[in-house]
């Protein structure tokens, strides 16, 4: 019979809810996820040094327990002697904001471009896909290279930059699922009853995209993290002294031979929060997709 | 005998007369000769014979020179007069771009080379030289040849733009090595040239591959792949130092890394800001900090390598703080932000002297910014203060401070440097006098008024090093411009051969 | 008649999926050359019991709790394994050789990215260890016995080139390809059209006949079963209700569940309602004819006319009932009707207003006269809206209530189509298939529409639930004399309700009349194929008339 | 399927001009190349000679029309710094970066599809849980990390491997690896989520039923089906993210590839290099996302035998 679904279907969705408990990665994840949060909030409470603060005479100086540590410098000092430790937390803090704003502004770009190609159909989603097909087939390093180089890495552009990086997965996911949804006879009850496309989008598409755009968004933000270390190491990230956590590590990988304690700490936090990010993006598909988790 | 030398750099392209970049002159002293040579080895220039065995002035603004003869190019070529006619006019009286501007800002008092017979040239100038021999065997009057130059592209009697550009690609030059095989930015391979008219040098082959990642280099030595790296940076010392097998050369190179300032920027107009911008920076505390120690701080635009004109005893430049609140307060410094721009990675250790610089700033009251551009903006209106290096391109003030600031020179061109008449009859005096002394005397009035005026700070000297297998028997010879790879013979040997 | 030992002997079985459990304790036995046909409605464990027998329930995430499910090994009909505990490898010898199994959905059964011949091959390869061409002279064997036409082609061709009957019949040669003693056929036909669903049992009972296998048939569809089954097993919620000859249950059911299954079962023959004399038309349709695709140059598809120059009159208070096969453009007229489409020409004459031309504007205040309740009550409801927002959205939409009035009027609509008006907070998936399609119901009847438009409305469920959404309607048509067209391809349940009744075949409506006179009185050579199809009950019991169930295809077959 | 790569060459056309002409406009944008990479220390006069040199003061529609009538006939103009045509500074390095991404994308494919396969297969013990935390962990390295990383353990301390060019296949292995992390990563997790979908198929089920082994169920018809999906991933995500993963990848192992070039000509403002690299990648992108959706035709007879 066709309406198999609905005692299986209630019966699955239980027990994928039941199933959140279960995976001890997610449960760690989930804790990791509130500590890094906490630590980035409260970080100008929690660190004893200003981040910026030099100290020529005490420089490379490695963490507690090792030779020539620097009294209070728990994860050592830095090149220009600052704290390693205060710096990361604030980098993280920085790092986490930068991600945000990031994933918001791809949110926001690709979404609103993804349900207008979706909704409109004909030439408008033509050229928008022709953006996307485009989008894919320069690799993104160079847009943000072109991009930072022209603009020169403020702020204001790098989170632009970050920004639009995933903008075309949001729109290839929005679209998609709009044109499901758009076949979904719901969506015909609701023209039927009256409803005009802007009703329509507001009032059946959008509510149901929200679960894979939460999904997508902790990816993009994961993503984000890794694309400004890396724009870090090509010199175009967060400029000096400003701490994030991947131009520290962009710019301390020279001494990796010699003092790698001053990249050891922020590439410790990227992978702990991408890993974070990611467990717990995955979890909210798992749980968004009802046949992942039960086959 | 060969030897692979991992370089942070390798340029992208071959040309002594186009360049004179710091990366680019790593390579020119293996492959190509100059008229007049000087014995490198020495600090006080000794001018040796090169390509010309003898030289004379026979008037006050013209040398004849006597070729050697039986040199050969590279490509079999036998070297005469018509190719060192060539090679100087290319300059003299540059006609392609990328030289003009070489031409301008160092050659512009010759005015061109003449061909006696195939072993004697002359040289004209226009008025008196005082530094004859100086500018004569500087690395952009290097002798390349002219049948095989013009015959690259086009018109083979002909010596179209073109036949230069390529020829920095496919470089042919009398000196010990010939350059065997060249990918831009990549590597660069020198071969033994056995018909070279000098002593035979003592390797087979070199190879130099650019590695520009700095762990990536170091590793490089670690594990063997390279024989010799270049720019390491002072933190990296130690670890190559301590690894048994392996060893690190250096000196302070006569260069230095400067902080330039602009006159014209409208925040920037009073002197007062710039003295204090410079009486702040505690240069000695950048040294012990970044560099060691290992780097000299000058009190002024000098240094050793320029001979009766190195005046030590100037002081030009100094930290003092009190002073430079003080000049603030004068001033009425508002608090305004001065941004100080660099570039991320062109300069050992120029992005954590920058932040240095600005913490250093912060204490006298100084707000100020790091702004990271690999752009040069030396030329924007909008520019405060950057970082630059000002080398020493040949052994004479002229050559390092007079090539960058001279009237009408690049900085004032750039438009954030001012010169009056006041200053120009100095800078003849220093340029152009005859006796020494003057020449001091012009020098030190040049100095006062970059004292009062300044557009430049010069930090330090920067102490720069290479490492190498401990089998390898090199290290950079004073009398050289900064970063040259010397493989001749006296100057390299491999333990073991 | 000598004793015969059964060739499958299922005992107590109990099956779990995690800790619920899904059958309590089944027994049965099936002989050789007999057919058994399992009967319950959704999710009383018929499946379960199906995938248990060959042990790939443990696949679906269930397991066999306790029980034996013995089959009769093939030397010595009186010895017997256990299958609930035979080893991994033991059991893949029997499976696909001695027991074979077809599914319910032939269109995702067979795997798409292989051709039919491979896949028939994969089984003679591992039970038969044939290969190459003595493989695929038996594969082509396998295929004309179950009478595809051209089997030489098909071995090359992909599932997705063949039509969903073909498909079916596939698996069948799948299924047989190595003579079982036992074939399990899970809901085998429910896919499928009459016209398809009469063929294919008639060839499995052929087939049976000529294997001598026994055959568990597994199935929600009364008529079906009586047309093929020898013994019949009801189940209830993994419980064995009932077990008997066909005709004992037939003629006398015992247990009350059975009762009154067969009595919510629609019989062909039952009566329609009375038709109505020359009701004043609200709907008139002339001369339409919609096509899809075939827009733009770079369009994928060339143009599908659906619809073909259709004329209907639909009068006040009347259910005019449309029936016809799957594709033959039923849902396209529908969804003009309802101007989800634009026609290609014609006209759409709506309580005497022209609106097959208006626009999005001019077109919405005719919207509230006629609405329309979808196939599908589980798609066709907002997952993510109340229930409150759901039933009053029409209302809302056409300003006939405040929002501060919503939930007022919901709570009015909920007791109308007898739902508890606490109904109101919870969400569309909250609610069983029939309550869903209650809430659809009352979604159209918020705007007291004059016309509503039931595409395919009580095909997806449940007998007892669709004749009880079918009753609400006849009710609603009493009280408030609205007009009902009514679409299905079940003519018994079109019988039921209409008063009069047009049949479409491709495209266009092949014939149109009084209910009874086109089902006992069919002019058109498609309408006599379409009742002969219906499955009749053969035995000489109870029922004068012809058993008939509803049943709807998931996925329909595209022609 | 004629249709079908009709349309995906129109795609590809279209792409292509697009980037062309995105490409020129944005270099173009990107300020002046004369400041850049002769900048420092220039007379006015010097300058301008640069500037009618490299004909840098037409007005851009000329350039743009210049351009593209190049773009038709081959001809991408010289480099600015090394002043050869760009097609050869170009092209000799793109080789080197190909044979890289080859080797990472084997690598990809064949590490991840193993590790998606087993993660979708044991799901539900530490096996399918242990893949999955590995392939996070890839996907939360940078690259660069992994690289130096790499180059320190198994170059500085060990003396494994070299670290410089791209000579011998030991110099294959660490920029190789490098390349992939992040790749396999997210390849695995995707064959894992596409073999769940497929291995909850009904016709699973049905080949179970015939009496299949485990393993034949899995890779015949499991990865069979799955594959489809999988290969139209490779040529979209991997192509980029091994675009953007080259270019740090090659620094760090002096590889002597595009990815470093295309960063020094951006920062040079090298205009002609950084047009015709951005455009030689992109096609080169296009091409393997042409190949792929042929390739995922060719793989699904749904549409391979689609008529036009
Ligand atoms: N994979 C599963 N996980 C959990 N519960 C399941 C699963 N499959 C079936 N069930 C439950 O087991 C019970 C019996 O299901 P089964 O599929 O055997 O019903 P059915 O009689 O075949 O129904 P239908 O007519 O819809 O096919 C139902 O309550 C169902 O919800
Ligand atoms: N959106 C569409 N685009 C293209 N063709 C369509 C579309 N919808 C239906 N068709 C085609 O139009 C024809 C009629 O389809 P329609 O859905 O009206 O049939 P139906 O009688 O309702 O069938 P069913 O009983 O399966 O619902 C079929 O051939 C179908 O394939
Ligand atoms: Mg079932
Ligand atoms: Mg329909
Ligand atoms: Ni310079």
């Amino acid at each position: 019979m066709v309406s198999l679904a609905d005692p299986i279907l209630r019966m699955r969705r239980r027990k994928a809810r039941k199933g959140q408990g279960a995976d001890i990665i997610q449960k760690i994840a989930m804790v990791m996820a509130v500590l890094l949060a906490a630590a980035a909030i409260f970080a100008p409470l929690l660190t004893p040094f200003d981040p910026l603060g030099q100290s020529l005479l005490a420089r490379l100086r490695p963490p507690l327990g090792f030779e020539r540590y620097a009294a209070g410098h728990l994860a050592g000092t830095d090149e220009l002697g600052r704290d390693v430790l205060s710096r990361s937390l604030h980098g993280l803090r920085l790092t986490l904001a930068l991600a945000f704003a990031g994933a918001v502004i791809g949110l926001v770009v690709g979404g609103t471009l993804g349900l207008v190609a979706g909704l409109r159909r004909g030439w408008v989603e033509d050229g928008i896909m022709a953006l996307v097909d485009m989008q894919i087939a320069i690799p993104f390093t160079l847009v943000a290279l072109l991009v930072l180089a022209l603009m020169g890495s403020s702020l204001t552009v790098l989170v632009f930059v970050l920004g639009i990086a995933g903008w075309e997965q949001y729109a290839r996911i929005v679209r998609g699922e709009v044109r499901r949804i758009a076949a979904m006879p719901y969506l015909d009850a609701a023209r039927t009853a009256g409803a005009g496309p802007l009703y329509t989008a507001w009032r059946h598409v959008l509510p149901n995209l929200v679960s894979p755009l939460v999904v997508q968004f902790t990816l993009a933000l994961s993503n984000i993290v890794i694309l400004e270390s890396t724009l870090s190491f090509l010199g175009l990230g967060v400029q000096p002294p400003q701490p994030s956590l991947g131009s520290m590590v962009g710019l301390g990988r020279d001494y990796m031979p010699t003092a790698p304690w001053i990249v050891l700490t922020p590439a410790l936090l990227i992978v702990l929060l991408t890993f974070t990010v990611q467990i717990l993006g995955d979890w909210l598909r798992d749980r968004a997709d009802v046949r992942l988790r039960e086959r | 005998q060969d030897l692979t030398v991992g370089a942070a750099n390798v340029s992208s392209y071959i040309d002594p007369g186009r360049d004179h970049s710091n990366v680019g002159s790593q390579f020119y002293y293996n492959s190509f000769d100059t008229l007049i040579d000087r014995d490198h080895s020495k600090l006080e220039p000794e001018w040796v014979p090169g390509l010309a065995t003898s030289w004379e002035l026979i008037e006050p603004t013209v040398m004849e020179l006597k070729l050697r003869e039986g040199v050969k190019f590279h490509n079999g070529d036998e070297m005469t007069a018509d190719d060192v006619v060539f090679s100087l006019n290319r300059m003299f009286q540059a006609t392609f771009p990328p030289y003009v501007v070489r031409a301008k800002d160092r050659f512009a008092n010759f005015t061109g080379a003449e061909k006696v017979d195939d072993y004697t040239v002359r040289i004209h100038a226009e008025r008196e030289e005082p530094l004859w021999e100086t500018l004569v065997s500087m690395q952009q009057a290097m002798i390349i040849p002219e049948t095989y130059t013009k015959a690259l592209t086009g018109d083979p009697d002909v010596a179209e733009d073109s036949d230069f550009e390529a020829f920095s690609l496919a470089p042919v030059g009398t000196g010990p090595y010939r350059v065997a095989s060249f990918q831009p930015g990549e590597t660069l391979v020198w071969e033994r040239f056995d018909d070279f008219w000098g002593e035979q040098p003592p390797l087979e082959s070199a190879n130099v591959v650019q590695v520009s990642e700095t762990a990536s280099r170091v590793t490089a030595l670690k594990t063997g792949e390279a024989d010799i790296i270049t720019n390491v940076a002072p933190d990296q010392l130690s670890l190559i130092d301590s690894d048994p097998n392996l060893k690190t050369e250096g000196s302070a190179t006569a260069l230095f890394h400067v902080m330039i300032m602009n006159q014209n920027h409208p925040k920037l107009e009073d002197p007062r800001i710039r003295q204090a911008m410079s009486l702040a920076i505690n240069r000695d505390a950048l040294n012990e900090a970044l560099w060691l120690g290992k780097a000299v701080v000058p009190s002024t635009h000098t240094m050793a390598e320029m001979g009766a004109l190195h005046q030590p005893e100037l002081t030009t430049f100094e930290y003092d703080p009190e002073r430079a609140r003080a000049l603030l307060d004068e001033a009425g410094y508002d608090g305004f932000e001065i941004t100080y721009d660099t570039a991320a990675t062109y300069y050992t250790n120029g992005l954590l002297a920058a932040q240095a610089i600005m913490e250093m700033w912060a204490d006298v009251g100084l707000n100020g910014r790091v702004n990271v551009q690999d752009q040069w903006s030396g030329n924007d209106p909008e520019m405060m203060a950057r970082n630059w290096s000002n080398p020493m391109y040949f052994a004479d003030p002229f050559g390092s401070f007079g090539v960058m600031w001279a009237p009408e020179g690049p900085s004032e061109s750039e438009g954030r440097f001012n010169t009056d008449a006041e200053y120009a009859e100095k800078w003849e005096r220093f340029r152009f006098s005859t006796d020494v002394e003057a020449r001091k005397a012009a020098y030190a009035e040049l100095m006062e008024e970059i004292k009062q005026d300044p557009p430049v700070l010069p930090l330090y000297r920067p102490f720069e090093s290479w490492g190498m297998q401990k089998s390898v028997n090199w290290t950079p010879m004073p009398g050289h411009i900064p970063y040259v790879l010397d493989f001749r013979a006296g100057s390299i040997a491999l333990a073991g051969s | 008649m000598l004793r015969n030992p059964p060739v499958l002997s299922v005992k107590n079985l109990h099956v779990a999926f995690g800790s619920v459990e899904a059958v309590h304790g089944l027994s049965f036995d099936i002989h050789r050359g007999e057919t058994l046909a399992l009967v319950g409605e959704s999710g009383s464990g018929k499946s379960a019991t199906a995938l248990s027998i060959l042990r790939l329930i443990e696949r679906e995430g269930g397991r066999i709790t306790e029980g034996s499910i013995r089959l009769a090994t093939s030397q010595d009909p009186d010895t017997t394994v256990d299958l609930a505990s035979l080893a991994p490898a033991a059991l893949r010898k029997i499976r696909g050789d001695r027991i074979a199994m077809v599914f319910q959905e032939p269109m995702t059964s067979l795997n798409p990215v292989m051709t039919i011949g491979a896949q028939l091959g994969e089984t003679l390869m591992l039970h038969r260890g044939l290969r190459g061409r003595a493989a695929r002279e038996a594969a082509r064997a396998a295929l004309a016995r179950v009478r595809i036409p051209e089997p030489e082609r098909r071995l090359d061709q992909y599932p997705h080139e063949l039509s969903g009957g073909l498909r079916q019949r596939v698996m069948i040669a799948m299924a047989l390809v190595c003579e079982p003693d036992v074939l399990i056929a899970d809901e085998p036909t429910t896919a499928l059209d009459v016209t398809t669903q009469a063929e294919i049992l008639e060839l499995i009972e052929g087939l049976q006949r000529k294997l001598g296998m026994a055959v568990l048939f597994i199935t929600h569809d009364l008529g079906v079963v009586s047309e093929i089954a020898d013994r019949v097993l009801v189940l209830k919620d993994g419980d064995l209700i009932e077990e008997g000859r066909k005709s004992d249950l037939f003629a006398a059911p015992q247990s009350d569940y059975a009762r009154e299954l067969l009595a919510a079962t629609p019989r062909l023959g039952d009566g329609a309602p009375a038709p109505l004399a020359d009701p004043e038309p609200v709907l008139q349709l002339r001369d339409i004819v919609t096509s899809y695709g075939g827009g733009g140059p770079f369009s994928r598809k060339a143009p599908v006319t659906a619809v073909r120059g259709v004329s209907l009159t639909l009068g006040r208070g009347e259910t005019l009932g449309l029936v016809g096969e799957s594709g033959c453009g039923k849902s396209s007229l529908a969804r003009t009707v309802m101007r989800l489409v634009d026609p290609v020409s014609g006209e759409v004459d709506l309580l005497g207003s022209q609106i097959e031309a208006l626009d999005h504007k001019a077109l919405k205040a005719h919207r509230a006269k006629i609405q329309m309740v979808f196939q599908d009550p589980y798609a066709a409801l907002n997952p993510r809206m109340m229930v409150r927002d759901l039933v009053t959205e029409p209302a809302y939409l056409h300003g006939m209530v405040p929002d501060g009035g919503r939930a007022a009027m919901a709570r009015d609509l909920l007791e109308r189509v007898s739902l508890p008006a606490d109904a109101e907070n919870r969400y569309a998936h909250q609610f069983s298939g029939g309550q869903r399609q209650r809430l659809c119901i009352a979604r159209a009847l918020s705007v007291s529409p004059q016309i509503i438009v039931a595409d395919e409305a009580v095909s997806a469920l449940d007998v007892s639930t669709a004749r009880r959404v079918t009753d609400l309607m006849a009710r609603i048509q009493r009280e408030e004399g609205v007009s009902f067209l009514f679409i299905s391809h079940d003519i018994a349940v079109v019988e039921r309700v209409s008063h009069r009744i047009a049949v479409m075949y491709e495209g266009e409506i092949v014939e149109l009349g009084e209910a009874a006179q086109v089902l006992h009185a069919p002019r058109h050579a498609y309408t006599r194929r379409l009742l002969a199809a219906v499955p009749r009950v053969n035995t000489n019991m109870t029922f004068a008339g012809d058993a008939s169930e509803a049943h709807a295809p998931r996925a329909h077959v595209p022609s | 399927m004629i249709a079908y790569l009709l349309r995906l060459a129109v795609k590809a056309v279209v792409t292509l001009f697009a980037i062309v002409t995105v490409t020129f406009v944005a270099t173009r944008l990107s300020g002046n190349p004369i400041d850049t990479f002769l900048g420092e220390g220039l007379t006015a006069e010097g300058r301008q000679a640069l500037i009618d040199y490299f004909e840098l003061d037409r007005s851009l529609w000329h350039q743009y029309i210049a351009y593209l009538r190049g773009v038709l006939s081959g001809e991408f103009g010289l480099s600015f710094v090394d002043r050869r045509p760009v097609t050869a500074v170009v092209l000799e390095r793109l080789w080197p970066s190909g044979q890289l991404l080859l080797a990472s994308v084997a690598l990809t494919v064949v590490v991840s599809v193993t590790l998606g396969v087993l993660a979708a297969v044991y799901r539900r013990s530490w096996i399918g849980s242990a893949v999955m935390v590995v392939a996070f962990a890839g996907y939360a390295v940078p690259s660069f990390i992994l690289a130096i990383v790499m180059v320190l353990t198994f170059s500085y301390w060990l003396n494994w491997l070299p670290v410089v060019g791209n000579d011998t296949w030991r110099h294959f292995i660490m920029p190789t690896i490098a390349m992939s992390g992040v790749l396999i990563a997210a390849l695995t997790r995707f064959t894992r989520n596409a073999m769940l979908d497929v291995l909850g198929q009904d016709f699973i089920r049905t080949a179970r039923a015939k009496g299949l082994g485990e393993l034949r169920v899995v890779l015949k018809h499991g990865l069979g089906n799955a594959s489809i999906t999988v290969i139209s991933v490779i040529g979209l995500q991997i192509a980029g993210l091994a675009a953007a993963g080259s270019v740090v990848v090659e620094s760090i192992f002096s590889w002597p590839g595009v990815g470093q070039m295309l960063v020094n000509a951006a920062i040079l403002r090298d205009y002609p290099v950084l047009q015709f690299g951005v455009i030689a990648v992109a096609v080169a992108v296009v091409a393997i996302n042409t190949l792929t959706d042929i390739a995922y035709a060719l793989a699904d007879p749904r549409i391979r035998l689609a008529r036009a």
